[in-house]
């Protein structure tokens, strides 16, 4: 019988430093027939291991259109298993579980504008999906992103976001909470995220959200697009709990009688107002 | 007409299946306390049913420490070995029927999409012969939770003593068939057990209000007297929350599942330092309403056989009864 | 002596602007008495004074739920009294901010493993000779057994029985005694109960729970529970004031004041220091002395 | 035919040095230096002070399979940082008892003062060390509970 709790040794393909404490880490299946097979939704997260030291939680941040060659996570070095992690290299080898959990419902979103929103290390889960619109452009109206960070040096897929800004009918609004110091490079804005989305006059009704970051830039961004048309059914998030199997076994991630691993992480606005505040 | 086994015979049986390489878990008693343990000689056991135990049959299906697997690092590479599978026939002899009916309670929860292969593999291979209750105590309350003195659920034999050194069996499954065919007597003597323990609370109606009332000031006053230790949870039958770890080095080691506690502070905590449950009432409300709203919600079982283990064994006098009751006086009755 | 100590509570509350009380109440089931809070003089008749009274309440007063109740009044054994002096003394709370009524305790009644109280007395209550709590602000009840302890004449807080049970462990030979705590480890399963119903494991975030790096591994496996139960016992090295709130919160009932013993014994012996008896003394590990005994360094 | 070899199966211990870094590993040092031959049993851990020496330690390196523990620093008085060792010696008063108690056994674990012109006595304290430690074998008790964990 199948062990559920082995992950399986992925290769590190690459390393980008996206700031001073977030890495980019592309990896594939050392396992050919494992790479071969692999398939897993936009949206979803993975639970990554340094071996002997543990494992830890994240998205997988690039769009599935190579996912039998390679996908990619982000991780900023904030404990025990991200500091060791911080020191892969290419072909160094990693652990992976997963895919695991629901995904964004990109078939749903077809024909509408998307609107999203992010503040800080919340860029990850939400630029596989950018990724994905973009290579399916034709399919998704406009589309706005809204992304913010504590400092220049802050933002993670900075250069991502030039290019982005160059496909058609793509707002990139990008901003910092605090002023850039003299000689450091910036075309954005610098203002609260919430503030910079208010001014950015997006429209709910044909329109989807997509909101990830801190609580604060949350909870001060959804009154702006209820204002703004948006409801409740068409504002997303990605949620994160602590977790330890992702199976829905351990018994930690739960908010009330959601678990987050198996249900989430991706959850509307009218689903967590259901929820108990438990997070 | 009833099936009975003396008490020597039960031994025989035992000793026999111990010789055939099975793995046998009894109640051992040392000093004043009683715990499953497994024994290598059905004599190291002790065969009489029992209110209080030190620790439920749990651990023979969901260990308090098991390797998942173990690695090595070789280069660059990382070479897994898988944990082996369990292939060994087992019995848990003498266990309470709250034990036993908790087994079926985490069935769903361990083959819930994906399946967990230790507990999976631990239950089919293991004959549960649990003995009806003789008495009962002020902790216990399985008639809430839809369980009594004879409960036969998770059950593959039970046992009724008939107080002069022989048991009537009632076969329940076919495993326990296959213990006990050939090795009882005809009878009519048939055994008893005790009357069911009585509740002044209902469940359900618990379960509701905790349900309506999540952000209730209640929790935190109920909880105050709390200590934040998991002896509740590693008592329990039903508990099956586990952390998992890598230990040994950074070149040689394993993964561990072991088991874990929601009253413990480190259980939710973050990495950032955020904690959804910072305080003791918020655990508290987690391991109370895990066990009457989300796991019911979800798996259709209550996670709670009212075996009352949690509250005899903490040393701050609380548990599920004392929480229960608690939550139904001032929340449930008083109309909060 | 109930009444006068719900008196001296009621009392507290009127004038000394306390919001929370702790004491012993018949919480449990079937009445078993534990901690209450008492929030308003209206319910101080929740409070109980009996030989059932076990728990050392003290663990609560580094907690962040029960501060944040306001001005705290603690109902003290004079066991218990000692691991306040050793709070104080470590500066995690404040003694001026703290009233501490110690009641005058004939000793406890034993609990069983099936969670009901015995005849016996508790273990550690059998030869007491601390009767009188010392450093407390109020005194409830008399007895004829002796008088409040002083620093000098003051005990390590144990029984015969228990002394007795340790002398004969430490007469075996080591493979014996190892072979002991292995059967009894073998049944630890790290809940920390005993951490957690100490008043003195009040470190925000224990060794145990440190990953950066581990200090010991978490499992409950035989190396795991002989690294944890030797480090929470050397934490408490002149420090543990012999209350038995953590061999009494054991599920798995394994004799851990025996450790705990040990080292107090030691300190006695070696340094003359028993904890929790001298307003303001040092840490026993945190000093030194020039004359301190080396004979076993080579 | 019988020559006298070294078994290949001999027992060799291993020893866990914890050393100070101002004395006893310039001990050592100089034991090295002046060519005094002592058993390659033994590994040096240098750490700033006996006052660092974690009491986790010596139960850790039990864990990795020492034999046998050794830890050494400055001599009273002595000390860098004016009174490490002075806490240290308190410590491992105490700490010793605690051993005792759980049987670990105390003729597995050594302290010593050595100083920084102390090679010789760095190289005899060893010597003993490793041939009473393979006299007693290896730490079968706990390298059991390590194996079966």
């Amino acid at each position: 019988m199948e062990n559920i709790y082995k992950p399986d040794p992925m290769e590190v393909l690459g390393v980008w430093q996206e700031t001073g404490d977030v890495k980019r880490v592309r990896i594939r299946f050392r396992d050919p027939e494992k790479a071969k097979n692999f398939h897993f939704n936009v949206g979803q997260f993975g639970i990554y291991s340094v071996f002997g030291v543990g494992e830890s939680v994240f998205n997988i941040c690039c769009s599935n259109s190579h996912q039998t060659e390679y996908f990619e996570f982000c991780f900023r070095k904030v404990g025990r298993v991200t500091e060791r992690m911080w020191d892969v290299e290419p072909g160094d080898t990693i652990g992976f579980r997963g895919p695991f959990g629901n995904s964004y419902p990109l078939k749903e979103w077809e024909g509408k504008d998307l609107v999203f929103v992010a503040g800080g290390i919340a860029m990850p889960p939400i630029r596989c999906v950018i990724q994905y619109c973009l290579e399916n452009r034709d399919k998704y109206g406009k589309i706005t992103i809204v992304y913010g960070a504590r400092t220049v040096g802050d933002l993670v897929c900075k250069d991502e976001l030039d290019e982005w800004a160059k496909y058609p009918n793509v707002d990139v609004l990008k901003t910092v909470d605090v002023a850039p110091a003299d000689g450091v490079e910036w075309n954005g804005r610098v203002d609260f995220v919430p503030t910079v989305l208010k001014d950015s006059n997006v429209r709910g009704g044909n329109a989807v959200a997509l909101v990830v970051g801190p609580p604060i830039m949350i909870k001060l961004s959804l009154p702006i697009l209820s204002e703004n048309g948006f409801s409740d059914d068409d504002i997303f998030t990605s949620l994160e709990n602590r977790m330890k199997c992702g199976l829905g076994k351990c018994g930690r991630c739960n908010c009330g009688s959601v678990y987050v691993c198996k249900e989430g992480p991706v959850f509307t606005q009218a689903m967590i107002k259901n929820m108990p505040d438990d997070f | 007409m009833s099936q009975i086994i003396t008490l020597e015979q039960l031994k025989s049986a035992l000793d026999e299946k111990l010789s055939q390489g099975c793995r046998v878990a009894a109640p051992v008693l040392d000093g004043e306390f009683a715990s499953f343990k497994e024994i290598t000689k059905a004599d190291q056991g002790s065969y009489e049913p029992r209110v209080a135990m030190q620790n439920s049959i749990k651990e023979f299906f969901f260990p308090k420490h098991e390797t998942l697997f173990t690695f090595v690092r070789q280069g660059q590479d990382v070479v897994l070995t898988d944990a082996p599978d369990f292939e060994v026939d087992q019995i848990v002899v003498g266990a309470r029927p709250c034990d036993a009916a908790a087994l079926p309670v985490l069935d769903p929860l361990f083959g819930w999409d994906y399946q967990d292969r230790f507990f999976q593999q631990r239950r089919a291979k293991t004959t549960v012969v649990s003995f009806a209750c003789v008495k009962s105590d002020a902790h216990c309350f399985c008639t809430a939770v839809g369980g009594s003195p004879e409960n036969t659920s998770g059950s593959d034999a039970l046992l009724f003593d008939l107080g002069d050194g022989s048991f009537e069996v009632r076969v329940l499954t076919d495993k326990g068939k296959a213990l006990f065919e050939g090795k009882t007597t005809d009878s009519d003597k048939t055994g008893q057990s005790c009357d069911a323990p009585t509740v002044d609370f209902e469940v359900d109606k618990i379960a509701d209000w905790i349900r309506a009332n999540f952000a209730s000031p209640l929790w935190e006053k109920i909880s105050l007297r709390c200590v934040g230790c998991g002896a509740c949870a590693f008592v329990c039958p039903t508990c099956h929350c586990f952390d998992m770890v890598d230990e040994g080095s950074y070149n040689k080691g394993k993964k561990v599942k072991n088991w874990d506690s929601c009253q413990e502070a480190m259980f939710t905590l973050h990495a950032s330092g955020h904690n959804p449950r910072g305080t003791q009432g918020k655990r508290q409300r987690q391991r109370l309403s895990h066990k009457f709203v989300t796991y019911p919600d979800k798996f259709k079982f209550y996670l709670c056989t009212g075996c009352g283990s949690c509250s005899r064994s903490c040393g701050q006098m609380f548990g599920v009864r004392p929480t229960l009751e608690a939550l139904d006086k001032e929340g449930v009755k008083a109309g909060q | 002596m109930e009444n006068e100590l719900r008196n001296a509570i009621r009392e507290l509350f009127a004038n000394q602007g306390v919001g929370v009380a702790i004491g012993y109440g018949r919480v449990g089931v079937d009445g078993a008495v534990g901690a209450v809070f008492v929030t308003s003089p209206d319910d101080v008749d929740q409070l109980v004074w009996n030989n059932e009274c076990r728990q050392n309440l003290a663990v609560h007063l580094t907690r962040p739920e029960v501060k944040a109740l306001g001005k705290i009044a603690i109902v003290c054994k004079p066991c218990d009294a000692r691991a306040v002096v050793v709070l104080a003394n470590e500066a995690q709370i404040k003694r001026e901010d703290l009233v501490v009524v110690g009641v005058v305790c004939e000793g406890i009644r034993n609990v069983k493993p099936d969670g009901s109280t015995s005849d016996k007395d508790y273990p550690k209550c059998e030869t007491c000779v601390q009767h009188v709590p010392a450093n407390v602000d109020v005194v409830i009840g008399e007895t004829s057994k002796g008088e409040a302890l002083d620093a000098k004449n003051a005990e390590v807080a144990t029984t015969a029985g228990h002394q007795a049970k340790l002398a004969k462990l430490r007469a075996m030979s080591a493979e014996e005694r190892f072979q002991y705590w292995r059967d009894e480890f073998s049944r630890c399963v790290r809940c920390y109960a005993c951490r957690q119903s100490c008043p003195l494991c009040y470190c925000n975030r224990c060794v145990a729970d440190k990953n950066r790096p581990a200090r010991i591994d978490t499992s409950a496996s035989l190396k795991g529970n002989f690294a944890w139960n030797i480090l929470r016992a050397f934490h408490l090295a002149g420090r543990c004031v012999g209350c038995g709130a953590c061999a009494s919160a054991c599920p798995a009932g394994i004799e851990l004041d025996l450790l705990n013993l040990t080292l107090a014994n030691a300190a006695k012996e070696h340094f003359g220091f028993v904890a929790g008896t001298e307003v303001g003394a040092a840490p026993l590990i945190g000093t030194y002395d020039r004359d301190d005994k080396e004979e076993f360094i080579r | 035919m019988s020559t006298e070899t070294k078994a290949p199966d001999a027992f060799e211990p291993k020893i866990v040095a914890f050393v100070c870094n101002w004395c006893t590993y310039l001990g050592a040092d100089l034991a090295g230096t002046n060519r005094l031959e002592y058993p390659a049993n033994v590994r040096i851990i240098r750490l700033p002070c006996t006052g660092r020496i974690d009491f986790n330690l010596i139960v850790k390196a039990f864990e990795i399979g020492a034999d046998a523990v050794l830890v050494s620093g400055c001599h009273p008085g002595d000390c860098h940082y004016t009174a490490g060792n002075f806490h240290a010696r308190r410590r491992w008063k105490l700490f010793r008892e605690l051993l005792d108690t759980v049987g670990v056994d105390l003729n597995r674990v050594y302290f010593s003062w050595i100083s920084a012109a102390e090679g010789a006595k760095f190289q005899s304290l060893v010597t003993e060390i490793v041939e009473k430690t393979k006299a007693m074998g290896p730490y079968q008790e706990y390298k059991s509970i390590v194996a079966e964990s």
